[in-house]
């Protein structure tokens, strides 16, 4: 029997990002890159690129000093 | 990463704060935003990892890359899950380590003078007859330095109190100089040619010190550099609160994080600087876990 | 606070550390409660303990006391030599002197007051203690200076040994207050 | 039935606390004021209240503050050297504006000074530390009215949201006198809704206070608030007493153990037929400025009598505006030039003299 896939969301707040690039450094599959666009105080953030095979592990958010990214679950 | 070294090292806690005053209606507008997607999607979505619910959603007004805003949702995760929001009361110390509890957190907060958290926490424990969770947030300064004595002297006194310990092994807020827990050799403002032994001294170890006096429960060093060392140090909070729930004794945890101003580069390489140096001088584990305060020897009265 | 007609007493007592001063002083203090409205103890002494010079000031009053520090005092009572030259000068024209002759090797300079030269030292020795050789010059103004009568002194002085739990000493205490009081 | 007995002035203080309902004590020893940590220790838990000896006066005052920012009556007691050091914490106190009580047994100073009484402190306690905040002080003169000072303290302290500072000395300290133990009645208070006690106390809405005003919120706001609650405290607070002041001809201006000394010598210069009067300030912040103003329109002599090198005389002479002339009977009157040696009747009676 297969394993239903689990569907991750992360949501990233760009006007709370300060560009540290924590998150990119600590996903283990990638899914995070540093995107080009500026928010409102000039840094640029994080974009979600590669939904597929995001885990759900939570790194980036558990490790985003600026609580600027939630991972969900969608049920 | 458009973030230039300059910016990063620009952009001082203070400084930072103010920013986000001034820009409130920014704030506001991510705060309508924020909600709105959550009322939609609220009984669908499981929350992985995020926002405590303690806290509101606010900007952090800390530094690019400081892991002192990762230390702050840990302390909230662990108030959500202990359930204790309601009666916790926080007393922040002097500088950058309780900035992002005081804009967002939803429990009680106060600020203490330069290091005197510990008493001032004694005040507001005795003051509610033990009835609130009290915990203090000190940094190398305010705890290691100025209040040395107060943090040891509410132990030997027996209070039941929690402190976390910012060590970011350097001065943030006033720009960067040198701290007791600054490593030998490390360059800061105060400290221009690197921390010498000869006239600078060295580095304090403070969880040892407190796993060595009696009123102490609970002492623990951890980081938070990988997801592993934040479930580590998310439990280790966890116990120090507990214990003092459990009324044993005080509860202790020095975290190490990354100051990417202080070391004067990006956030990134600041980080890896300090799994090379910090964890070197400052080694990870739980130094003291008992469950009762002995008493050793009395006299007859 | 005035002064109007009514009973004050005041009464000075000098010595060194661990003589005893400050205890009479208080005796006669906690006794002049039961008697008089008003009552001001005041003590002044030297930053050690033992040895350093002591004095003591007790006002007994109807009234308010104006000034609990006593710059003129109408009775002195003085244990040793030191407190001699330092607080005779003191004494109002016309004051009691009681002084502890056992400790005092000079003859008095004033000779406008009523002196009472009391071997008080020499008396305790005799009694077995020299420490209630303050008692004995308390019994002999007790005599002196018809304030406060015997019985009182007496009753508060049981008290204050039983409250510190010294019950064993209170015949010894007794007796000398009682040596005192009848030397005259 | 009232309650009399013979204790000294820091057990009055003592009693005062526990008649003002006073609940959490913090302090730590130092000489002249140990009789007071020592009542504490001894009474407070017995009544079930709470007594902690600190291991500074920086955490005993900070403690205070805690104490304070949940409600409850808190208090301590010092003396000058130790005064010193909790300074940062009251200017920590009065950032927050939080209501306590700070007892000051004025002994010798500067650095350790000397163990016995003086009245050095007069300017620490009435100009305060750094950032210009005011407190209301008051000075008893005797037993009794430190007990009863006391009970008031701690009602302005929650009438205005400040501390309030209680000067006593060395000399009031440990002299013993004759108290009439009664609680005061005070009008009704309002309530203390702001204290911190965890945010369940409050519909889950958190409580803040910080000592930092001019960094986080608005520093305006605070300054006028401050300033209104220090001129509502200027006008309805001053108080002070008079003795024979009706037709004197120099006033004795006088506050806590000296104004012993100084009413006993004007007594005694009224016997001489010298027309004295003493003028004793009660709060010394705020200052009775206009009522000593008011007397420079027929008296055209003070002496101020007070055991320091000339403290009060500054205000004194803020007060005269240059309408009079002023002396002072200050510690280099003292009958011995030692730590010992006091004020006494006998030379502020000479310094009278010495006017006419």
């Amino acid at each position: 029997m297969e394993k239903k896939k689990k569907v991750i969301e992360v949501e990233i707040n760009k006007e709370f990002c300060k560009a540290c690039s924590y998150c990119v450094d600590s996903c283990p599959k990638e899914c995070l890159v540093m995107g080009e666009e500026l928010n409102s105080t000039g840094y640029n953030f994080p974009v979600f690129v590669n939904q597929d095979d995001c885990t759900g592990c939570g790194a980036c958010g558990f490790l985003c000093p600026d609580i600027a990214i939630e991972v969900y679950e969608v049920l | 990463m458009r973030c230039t070294n300059e910016e990063v090292i620009s952009a001082s806690p203070l400084r930072v704060f103010c920013i986000l005053l001034l820009e409130e209606d920014v704030l506001q507008r991510e705060v309508s935003k924020g909600r709105k997607m959550e009322d939609n999607n609220k009984d669908l979505r499981r929350l992985i990892s995020g926002r405590p619910k303690c806290f509101m959603i606010a900007g952090s007004p800390l530094c690019a890359g400081c892991q002192h805003g990762t230390i702050s949702r840990i302390i909230g995760e662990v108030i959500d899950d202990l359930g204790i929001v309601g009666k916790t009361i926080a007393v922040g110390g002097v500088g950058c380590h309780s900035m992002l509890v005081m804009s967002a957190s939803k429990f009680d907060l106060t600020t203490a003078l330069h290091g005197r958290a510990p008493a001032l926490g004694t005040g507001i424990k005795r003051g509610t007859d033990g009835k609130a969770i009290v915990f203090t947030l000190q940094g190398d300064g305010d705890l290691a330095a100025i209040g040395m004595g107060d943090l040891i002297n509410a132990t030997v006194r027996g209070e039941k109190l929690t402190t976390i310990f910012f060590n970011n092994a350097g001065y943030g807020t006033t720009g960067g100089q040198m701290a007791p827990t600054t490593l030998i050799g490390q360059t800061t403002t105060t400290t221009p040619s690197g921390r010498s032994p000869d006239t600078g001294g060295f580095p304090i170890h403070v969880a040892e010190l407190m796993a060595g006096l009696a009123g102490v429960a609970y002492s623990a060093r951890c980081a938070v550099n990988t997801i592993a060392q934040y479930k580590r140090t998310k439990k280790a909070v966890r116990t120090a609160f507990q214990k003092q729930i459990d009324n044993i004794g005080y509860g202790f945890v020095e975290i190490l994080s990354a100051c990417p101003p202080l070391l004067k580069m990006r956030p990134t390489d600041a980080r890896k600087w300090f799994e090379k140096h910090m964890f070197a001088e400052y080694p990870l584990g739980e130094f003291k876990n008992v469950d009762e305060t002995k008493i050793q020897y009395q006299v007859e009265t | 606070m005035r002064e109007d007609k009514g009973r004050t007493y005041n009464v000075a007592i000098a010595g060194y550390g661990g003589q005893g001063v400050l205890t009479i002083g208080l005796l006669i203090a906690r006794a002049g409660l039961k008697e008089f409205n008003h009552v001001s103890w005041f003590p002044t002494y030297e930053t050690w303990q033992r040895g350093g010079r002591v004095f003591c000031g007790v006002v007994l009053s109807d009234n308010q006391v104006v000034s609990p520090i006593i710059s003129e005092p109408e009775v002195l009572l003085v244990l040793d030599q030191p407190a001699l030259d330092l607080y005779e000068d003191s004494l109002i024209p016309g004051g009691i002197l009681i002084f502890n002759s056992s400790m005092v090797g000079r003859d008095l300079k004033r000779d406008d007051v009523q002196a009472v030269p009391i071997a008080a030292t020499e008396l305790a020795r005799k009694m077995g203690a020299v420490q209630v050789s303050n008692l004995i010059l308390l019994g002999v103004y007790l005599r002196m200076k018809n304030v406060l009568s015997m019985d009182l002194i007496e009753n508060t002085l049981e008290d204050t040994l039983r409250k510190e739990k010294k019950d064993k000493l209170i015949p010894l205490n007794k007796e000398a207050l009682k040596c005192g009081y009848e030397q005259i | 039935m009232v309650e009399k007995a013979l204790i000294s002035g820091n057990e009055a203080i003592g009693y005062g606390a526990i008649y003002a309902d006073c609940t959490h004590y913090f302090g730590y020893p130092i000489t002249p004021q140990n009789e007071l940590i020592e009542f504490m220790a001894r009474e407070f838990p017995e009544l079930g209240r709470t007594f902690v000896q600190a291991e500074s006066e920086f955490a005993s005052i900070n403690m205070v503050c805690g104490a304070a920012l949940t409600g409850v009556r808190a208090m301590t007691s010092t003396a000058s050297t130790a005064f010193s050091l909790m300074q940062e914490g009251i200017s920590g106190i009065a950032s927050m504006e939080l209501p306590c009580v700070i007892v000051d047994v004025q002994r010798g100073g500067p650095g350790a000074g000397s163990t016995q009484h003086s009245q050095m402190d007069y300017l620490l306690a009435t100009r305060c530390a750094h950032g210009g905040y005011k407190n209301i002080v008051l000075a008893p003169f005797s037993a009794q009215e430190g007990f009863e000072l006391t009970q008031l303290a701690f009602y302005l302290a929650d009438k205005y949201r400040i501390h309030v500072i209680l000067l006593s000395d060395g000399l009031l300290g440990q002299m013993y006198e004759s108290v009439e133990l009664k609680k005061l009645e005070f009008p009704p208070l309002p309530g203390k809704d702001w204290a911190m006690k965890g945010c369940a106390a409050h519909n889950y809405e958190r409580t803040f206070i910080h000592n930092a005003p001019g960094i986080i919120g608005s520093y305006y706001d605070f300054m006028k608030r401050s300033k209104e609650k220090y001129e509502r405290i200027k006008e309805e607070e001053v108080r002070y007493e008079t003795y024979e002041i009706e037709d004197a001809d120099i006033v004795l201006v006088s506050y806590g153990s000296t104004a012993r000394a100084a009413m006993e010598a004007m007594y005694r210069a009224r016997k001489e037929g010298i027309k004295a009067g003493l003028f004793r300030p009660i709060t010394l912040w705020p200052f009775p400025r206009e009522a000593i103003n008011k007397m420079t329109e027929d008296k055209k002599n003070f002496l101020v009598v007070e055991d320091c090198m000339g403290q009060m005389i500054e205000d004194v002479e803020l007060a005269v505006e240059g309408n009079a002339v002023i002396n002072l009977v200050g510690s280099m009157d003292r009958n011995l030039p030692t730590g010992s040696g006091m004020i006494l009747s006998k030379k502020v009676l000479e310094k009278i003299k010495s006017f006419g």
